[in-house]
């Protein structure tokens, strides 16, 4: 087929621009205490990346540079994550995820360490589903 | 303070959290029988949670717990009283249950390589109810109920029929529909009072209870409810899923699901709302009262006219949640003792049935039960036979089983109030219960005739499961004191007059 | 100096509108779907050029700047692709360039 | 200032949904639409500024990243749905 | 306000124009662009709202994710629907009218739009988070704060929620090789 | 009564979007066309919860320097929760799709529930 | 045995439900499991006759086994009316057994172990029933009573069986959870207990038009007393083997009706509160009405055993009759036809039971003749339906008597005339039986090959019962020293 000529132009713009949105999710994913964004903000622009790489160079391209093995276990990775942070808080003497425990001389830190670590597990959790359901989607058309 | 005094403090956040580990624990270890164990063992721990917890409020009272130490409205409050602790026991005892037979049915009907995602939507499921029971706080509560919502129509969609997947869907939306009702009714109630701890609610809600903001919200919190809960006419989603989920799965949708929305809707309508404000000038008992008979009456009569086991119980089930909703609505203690009281009996009834009729499907095939199919039963399995006619005989409400206690309550609650008409509704509906579990006894009992089936009793996990809901359901219609008086306080404690509230 | 920025900024910021809605109503009355795309480019470059060219001598030079040169990049290699793709398809399609014709 | 750009925007926007809507063919709604995208990137660009708050630009960054994706993926979907379904071999390339 | 108020009525009614080409048109793939389109608009009525936070979300998620979704369902399924039933439409008609009417009464006592003394303004709530929270966490973004600490639990929720999702679309969707014998499985 | 309009204007116009998703959920029975339908009733809930946060003459709630008011953070929060489940919702609600499509060749309610039917 | 009252009751009611186990153990050998039928009801009788002398010197055995709700439990509370049913039931037990053992090895019945195994739980049942200390007891030996039955009506699990068992279920159930039920909610709610006492618990708690409403409730959501309307489920459970009709009609499920709708009289609403209230008059004249017309259908059935079935509902009439009198000679009339209708009426059966074992013949037209070929059972039929119209030297002439006196005590003429009336009706339909058997010749194709009896074990146990008739006529004294007791209490 003459369709991989054809589209020549989307191929380069697109590898052009992917890692602007890889760059531009992880901007947001730790810029979310200043502006706006956050973990779930990262995640979904992260997923849509790899949703334009996978919708350019075609599924298998895709899953060669993000394998679908990795999403099952970054998917309950980041909610582990996220829960984790609670138990370590209710360890360290405190109620479930009261980040204040997680520094003991200075709350406010502590509780920027723990924005910081639960935005993370939003950002892994929510990346990973996002992107495997695109692939569950695109998987299925391939008969 | 040493590590087991701070550790009971922190049992609130645990008894949901527990769950909510193993989930994704559970997707994460893949091996089958591994991941049931853990499961399990994870619905064990959380009954032994709700245990200690119980025995710390019954005698003591609420337990206020912080999520993340901010105090309430500031942050999200857990706050478990009576009631919502009855409701943990009764949700963590029966998934336990019903788990703990369900590994060979399960091993059966769902393809291996999805067993273990099965196991954490199941575990998923379990942590939005525990987590809409425990939590107070409205926005909380819907985030929760959605968890549990989005597992359940994952696990009906599983199946081996196709129609399970229609089901599903169906489900799916009119599921969404009413937690979008429900998000438009803790909308409303935030507008007027500018907070969203249910108790703070309460507080806030009686200086604003005339305006039709405030009214219109709890018509869209109840009808929400309604959907989840399958009242008539809200019911349509509810026989379908019951009938083409996987066999364990239905039995803990009939003993976990809609015994939540029951315990959402009580705590819409009396823990944020009072039915007994006079300010209310809402019919709202009234039409509660009016769907649960109708429900009670044309669920029964349509239970009667089924084939299909599975679909008959799904349709005993939806007039079963008349008998609650019934209670309820009388808005009086002793009506929502015996609602809540039938919670737990209705429970242990229906899961005990589901999963009798899962030993049934485990050793014949198929993924539905004809009445015909059961021709035999009594002499391949006569241990199954005789816990499905236990189970029969607590529907229709049989002295010494559970569901006799919880109509002598209604019953006795329904005269008290002098609603003669509802009374004999109840024994109406009672009635039909007759015909519909009489014609599976007799199909069990029946003769196979020309045809010959070779049948033996199913598994030991699945008859442990079996016998223990069996054996739940006698207890508890022998010894009923303690479920009764346990009930009377929780309701006791809901309507308690608080301050400022205008009676 | 200030002066000279602002008033720049004001021209462009004006010249773009005007650029968008003449695009807009191109889009609008073209007859059909080959020049409609025609109508649509100019707007996207043009008139998004020019808005966010006066955006950015407003802003003065930091991140904002930054962020609206990537906005412009983004805007100015994705919208032709989007029309090429667009118009390439309508063709494999048979859509023909013809204006006389306005068929549905 | 600001305001006229806001107007001029709106304009477009409106006239662009009516193309979306009036059709006829799918390319023209698509295309309209896409017009449409542009413009609301535009609209969140001026309104940071008019609202004197212009850090928010990184929600019009991504709208213009979206509107990208968005339409690769009608086109793709609409016409290709085998080739991103199959393999393209040395297509992940790089 | 004067021309914010003009912006905000101008959105609303071309909300109002997208959601009804959605519920006519036929064809799906536009409808799918369409949803995307109502995203972005509500997206922007939300950045008019200083909602700076949702309107990010609803963009990438509505507009994008969704979007994406709904178009490959489509490849995978059809892409025309139906005319629907007289029947059926009156049934909606009936239904809608009815959750609209109590809508439209609840709004009779409702809190006028932007006003300062709103019971939500008013409630310690708001300057608690607006206010003391930059002491006690100190982030500016206060829907951070709020949504990663004060509410932070529910935001747990949130996660678990997508969670739930992405199991559930992979025990439905994935294994291939599985699916073609639970396929012959279900026609018996 | 032009501030009644005013100040309820943009809730009713929520309002009337609600209707229509509504009215495309239960009206339409192209599966998918059912959950667009969701997709819109939802959004028009999160358009109603933002309106109400909205305080006359505020600005986004990320703390700035001066003194300014700030719009209330709070349903923003709770939208951003609903907005997920949403996403969640539809992209379940689509996978089931996909299966039944598989299932039946036909992405129309009537059609399967006819093809039921006659099983 | 040196068992205290207390733990006799409690044995009275576990023994049955122990032999049901063993005899279900002993599935594969007959003649065990018949033996440990014969040894469970002979261990019963002698058990159950340890408490009458406590009972006659007026001791109250009391047992509260398990409070289900508070204030609401299991309790076993033995008095002369309960004891005496006891008696009856465990006794005719024996008989029946061995009866059922000549029966069914006669006919070839399937499902043995079923059939013996259900009958002990009915068993159980009734003496559930007899000692219980309040409603609810009373509702589940009821209720138990209802379910263990069933499969015995059902016994031939053919279509016939299955819908003679769905009215005999249907009628009992509704009529229990329709309108006994209620009942009982409706005495705890008002008068706060549901126990039963010396002189009633309803006294002053409720209007006499409460009181009417309640006593209608509680006499037909007995369902098992057989009063019209809700009498259809008696003969259709005619589809059952005979022994289990004898069960069914003499021994346990309609006397426990009628020693229902007594024990509620005396003890839940008393007689006294009960004829000064006139709650009972018109349930009085719903009992002369079936009284009268079951009469009159017997009349006119052919099948033996629908007309035995008929009479019943006839003769329960004449119970409940006696506890609607209101006063202490009527239910002391009541209670003692409880005994002579159980004696006179499981005689007919297991002579019904026996023409049909030897002749295999149902119809009464067929019998010409028959007395001759069978002598004893006829003679024994003879007997037991002179006692059961009530005509010396028959046990039956007693309660027709009490009865009698009861109504004129009562000062109502026109039940006397009834009761006259309905003695003649009997006359008709029974003594037609006999009168054919031994009057009448010989159809032409019977044989005259000399005596053709039933089997032993069929024919011994119906003479035993027949000579019972004539012993109680002659020896009244322990039914009415029991009696006695009571009603000095």
């Amino acid at each position: 087929m003459k369709l991989r000529e054809e589209q020549t132009i989307l191929r380069i713009v697109s590898k052009l621009l992917l890692p602007f949105i890889l760059l531009f999710a992880l901007y947001v994913q730790f810029h979310g205490d200043y502006g706006p964004g956050g973990g779930f903000q990262a995640g979904v622009i992260f997923a849509t990346g790899i949703v334009l790489y996978g919708l350019v160079f075609g599924l298998e391209a895709a899953e060669t540079a993000l394998p679908p093995r990795w999403l099952q276990v970054l998917m309950p990775l980041g909610l582990l994550l996220y829960a984790g942070v609670g138990v370590a808080n209710i360890l360290l003497g405190g109620e479930y995820l009261n980040y204040n425990t997680l520094d003991a001389h200075d709350p406010v830190h502590g509780q920027h360490l723990g924005i910081l670590l639960v935005e993370l597990g939003v950002g892994i959790t929510v990346a990973a589903v996002m992107v495997s359901v695109f692939y569950a989607f695109s998987d299925r058309g391939k008969d | 303070m040493t590590g087991l005094a701070l550790l009971l403090e922190q049992l609130p956040a645990l008894q949901v959290v527990l769950p909510l580990l193993a989930a994704p624990v559970c997707v994460l270890l893949r091996r089958p029988n591994l991941v049931w164990a853990l499961s399990c063992l994870t619905s064990l721990g959380c009954l032994g949670i709700a245990l200690t917890l119980a025995r710390q409020i019954y005698p003591h009272g609420v337990i206020s717990y912080a999520m993340g130490g901010w105090a309430p409205p500031f942050g999200i409050e857990y706050r478990l009283d009576e009631l919502s602790v009855f409701m943990l026991v009764v949700v963590s005892l029966a998934a336990s249950l019903v788990l703990i037979g369900a590994r060979q049915s399960i091993q059966r009907e769902i393809p291996a390589d999805r067993i273990h995602l099965l196991y954490a939507a199941v575990l998923l499921m379990l942590t939005g109810s525990l987590g809409i029971i425990s939590t107070g706080d409205a926005f909380n509560l819907f985030v929760f109920l959605e968890i549990a919502s989005l597992s359940t129509y994952a696990l009906v969609a599983m199946g081996r029929q196709r129609r399970a997947l229609v089901a599903a869907f169906q489900y799916l939306v009119l599921g969404t529909i009413g937690g979008t009702f429900i998000l438009i009714g803790v909308g409303l109630l935030y507008m007027m009072t500018g907070t969203l701890n249910m108790q703070d609610m309460a507080e806030r809600l009686p200086p604003v209870l005339h305006t039709t903001t405030a009214l219109a919200a709890l018509a869209f919190l109840v009808i929400g409810a309604a959907l989840k809960l399958a009242l008539l006419p809200l019911h349509i989603w509810l026989p379908n899923a019951y009938t083409f989920a996987p066999s364990m799965i239905s039995a803990l949708l009939a003993a976990i699901s809609t015994k939540v929305a029951a315990y959402v809707l009580i705590r819409f309508v009396y823990g944020i709302y009072d039915l007994r404000w006079s300010g209310l000038n809402l019919p709202l008992n009234d039409v509660l009262a009016l769907l649960a008979v109708a429900a009670m009456l044309f669920a029964s009569y349509v239970a009667v006219r089924q084939q299909e086991v599975k679909r008959l119980l799904a349709w005993s089930s939806l007039a079963q949640i008349g008998y609650i909703v019934l209670g309820l609505s009388l808005a009086t203690s002793a009506g929502l003792a015996a609602s809540t009281l039938h919670i737990l009996n209705h429970a242990v009834i229906k899961a005990g049935l589901f999963v009798a009729v899962a030993a049934v499907l485990f050793r014949q095939g198929g993924s539905t039960l004809q009445l015909a199919d059961l021709a035999g039963l009594s002499r391949g399995m006569p241990w199954t036979t005789a816990a499905i006619i236990a189970g029969g005989l607590g529907l229709i409400g049989v002295p010494l089983t559970a569901g006799f206690v919880s109509k002598w309550a209604l019953l006795q609650a329904l005269i008290e109030s002098g609603t003669w008409l509802y009374v004999a509704a109840l024994l109406a509906s009672s009635l039909l219960a007759v015909i519909y579990v009489w014609r599976i006894i007799e199909a069990c009992t029946a003769s196979t005739g020309d045809r010959d089936i070779q049948r033996r009793e199913a598994p030991l996990g699945l008859q442990l499961s079996i016998w223990a809901l069996v054996a739940m359901n006698l207890y508890l219609g022998i010894n009923s004191s303690p479920g009764m008086r346990l009930a009377t306080e929780a309701s006791g404690r809901l309507l308690a007059p608080t301050a400022g509230v205008p009676l | 100096m200030t002066l000279l920025i602002e008033s720049l900024s004001w021209v462009l910021l004006v010249a773009g509108s005007l650029m968008l809605v003449v695009g807009a109503v191109g889009l609008h009355r073209l007859p059909e779907f080959f020049t409609r795309t025609h109508a649509g480019s100019l707007t996207d470059t043009g008139g998004a050029g020019l808005i966010l060219t006066g955006l950015m001598l407003q802003a003065g030079p930091n991140l904002i700047a930054v962020k609206l040169a990537l906005i412009l990049l983004f805007l100015w290699f994705t919208s032709p692709t989007a029309s090429h793709v667009l118009a390439q398809s309508a063709l494999r399609d048979g859509i023909k360039p013809e204006a006389e014709d306005e068929t549905s | 200032m600001f305001t006229t750009a806001l107007v001029a925007i709106l304009i477009a926007m409106s006239l662009a949904l009516a193309r979306a809507l009036l059709g006829p063919t799918v390319y023209d709604r698509i295309l309209a639409i896409n017009a449409f995208g542009t413009k609301t990137v535009l609209f969140i660009a001026v309104l940071g500024f008019f609202n004197g708050r212009p850090e928010f630009l990184d929600i019009a960054l991504v709208y213009a990243l979206i509107n990208f994706v968005g339409t690769v993926a009608v086109l793709r979907f609409m016409h290709y749905p085998a080739e991103i379904f199959q393999s393209d071999n040395d297509g992940g390339g790089s | 306000m004067n021309f914010e108020l003009i912006i905000d009525v101008v959105l609303l009614a071309l909300l109002v124009a997208t959601a009804i080409g959605i519920a006519s048109l036929r064809q799906l793939f536009p409808v799918a662009m369409l949803a995307g389109i109502y995203s972005l608009l509500s997206a922007c009525f939300f950045v008019l709202m200083d909602a700076v936070d949702v309107a990010f979300t609803e963009a990438a998620v509505g507009a994008g994710m969704v979007t994406v979704l709904f178009l490959a369902t489509f490849a995978l399924t059809s892409r025309t629907e139906l005319p629907t039933r007289p029947r059926r439409r009156q049934a909606a008609l009936i239904a809608v009218f009815l959750t609209g009417a109590l809508l439209m009464l609840a709004t009779r006592d409702m809190p006028h739009f932007a006003a300062a003394d709103a019971p939500i303004h008013s409630h310690p709530l708001y300057e608690r988070y607006t206010v003391t929270s930059n002491e006690e966490i100190a982030v500016p973004n206060v829907v951070t704060s709020v949504l990663a600490s004060y509410r932070g639990y529910d935001t747990l929720g949130e996660v678990t929620v997508i969670f739930t999702a992405g199991i559930a679309v992979w025990m439905l969707l994935a294994g291939r090789s599985r699916r073609n014998k639970s396929a012959k499985g279900m026609q018996h | 009564m032009l501030d009644a309009i005013l100040g309820l204007f943009n809730y009713w116009i929520a309002i009337g979007l609600m209707m229509t998703g509504l009215y495309i959920v239960i009206a339409h029975t192209n599966l998918v066309k059912k959950i667009i339908g969701l997709n819109i009733f939802q959004t028009s809930v999160f358009i109603l919860y933002i309106s109400m946060g909205k305080i006359q003459g505020g600005t986004a709630p990320i703390l700035a320097e001066g003194t300014l008011i700030y719009s209330n953070p709070l349903p923003h929060v709770l939208i951003l929760t609903a907005i997920v489940v949403g996403v969640a919702t539809t992209a379940l609600g689509l996978a089931l799709i996909v299966r039944i499509y598989e299932a039946y060749g036909s992405a129309e309610e009537d059609e399967i529930v006819n093809k039921d039917r006659r099983a | 045995m040196s068992f205290e009252p207390a733990s006799a009751m409690l044995l009275a009611v576990l023994l049955p439900l122990a032999g049901a186990g063993l005899i279900a153990l002993c599935h594969r050998w007959p003649n065990l499991r018949e033996t440990v039928t014969l040894v469970t009801a002979a261990a019963l009788f002698a058990n159950v006759l340890t408490l009458v002398g406590p009972v006659l010197e007026g001791i109250r055995p009391d047992l509260l086994l398990i409070e289900i709700l508070p204030g609401l439990g299991l309790r076993l509370t033995l008095e002369p009316l309960g004891m005496l049913f006891a008696l009856v039931a465990s006794g005719l037990w024996i008989v029946n057994s061995v009866y059922s053992i000549g029966y069914m090895r006669g006919n070839n019945e399937q499902h043995q172990t079923g059939f013996y195994v259900c009958f002990a739980i009915a068993l159980a049942a009734t003496q559930l029933l007899a000692m219980s200390g309040n409603l609810l007891t009373l509702l589940i030996g009821y209720e138990v009573l209802t379910f263990s039955t069933y499969p015995l009506v059902t016994h031939k699990r053919n279509a016939e069986a299955r819908a003679g068992g769905r009215t005999y279920l249907g009628v009992l159930l509704f009529t229990s959870i329709a309108l006994l039920l209620p009942a009982i909610v409706a005495v705890w709610y008002l008068a706060g207990t549901i126990e039963f006492r010396d002189g009633g618990v309803l006294q002053g708690m409720v209007t006499p038009a409460t009181a009417t409403a309640l006593f209608a409730l509680f006499l037909f959501g007995t369902g098992k007393a057989a009063l019209m309307p809700f009498h259809r489920w008696l003969p259709a459970a005619m589809v059952a083997p005979t022994p289990v009709s004898a069960l069914l009609h003499a021994v346990a499920v309609v006397k426990a009706g009628v020693f229902t709708v007594t024990k509620v009289a005396v003890y839940i609403f008393g007689l006294d509160f009960l004829s000064v209230s006139g709650a009972a008059a018109p349930m009085l004249w719903v009992a002369v009405f079936t009284l009268l017309a079951a009469s009159l259908v017997a009349l006119s059935r052919d099948n033996l055993k629908a007309r035995l079935a008929y009479s019943t509902v006839s003769q329960l009439a004449y119970i409940v009759l006696g506890a609607s009198l209101a006063t202490s000679m009527g239910v002391a009339g009541g209670a003692f036809h409880l005994v002579a209708h159980a004696l006179g009426k499981i005689t007919l059966f297991f002579c019904a039971g026996a023409i049909y074992t030897a002749m295999h013949k149902t119809q009464v037209s067929e019998l010409d003749g028959m007395g001759r070929v069978m002598p004893f059972t006829f003679g024994a039929f003879l007997v037991a339906s002179l006692s059961i119209i009530g005509l010396p030297p028959m046990g039956g002439t007693w309660s027709k008597w009490l009865l009698m006196s009861g109504a004129a005590d009562a000062g109502l003429t026109i039940v006397l005339a009834v009761l006259a009336i309905s003695s003649l009706l009997n006359i008709v339909y029974l003594l037609e039986i006999p009168m054919r058997g031994f009057l009448r010749p010989p159809a032409q194709t019977g044989g005259n090959g000399g005596i053709r009896e039933a089997p032993l074990l069929c024919v011994a146990p119906l003479c035993l019962t027949a000579a019972g008739c004539v012993v109680l006529f002659f020896y009244p004294q322990p039914v009415l020293m029991l009696l006695d007791t009571w009603r000095l209490q």
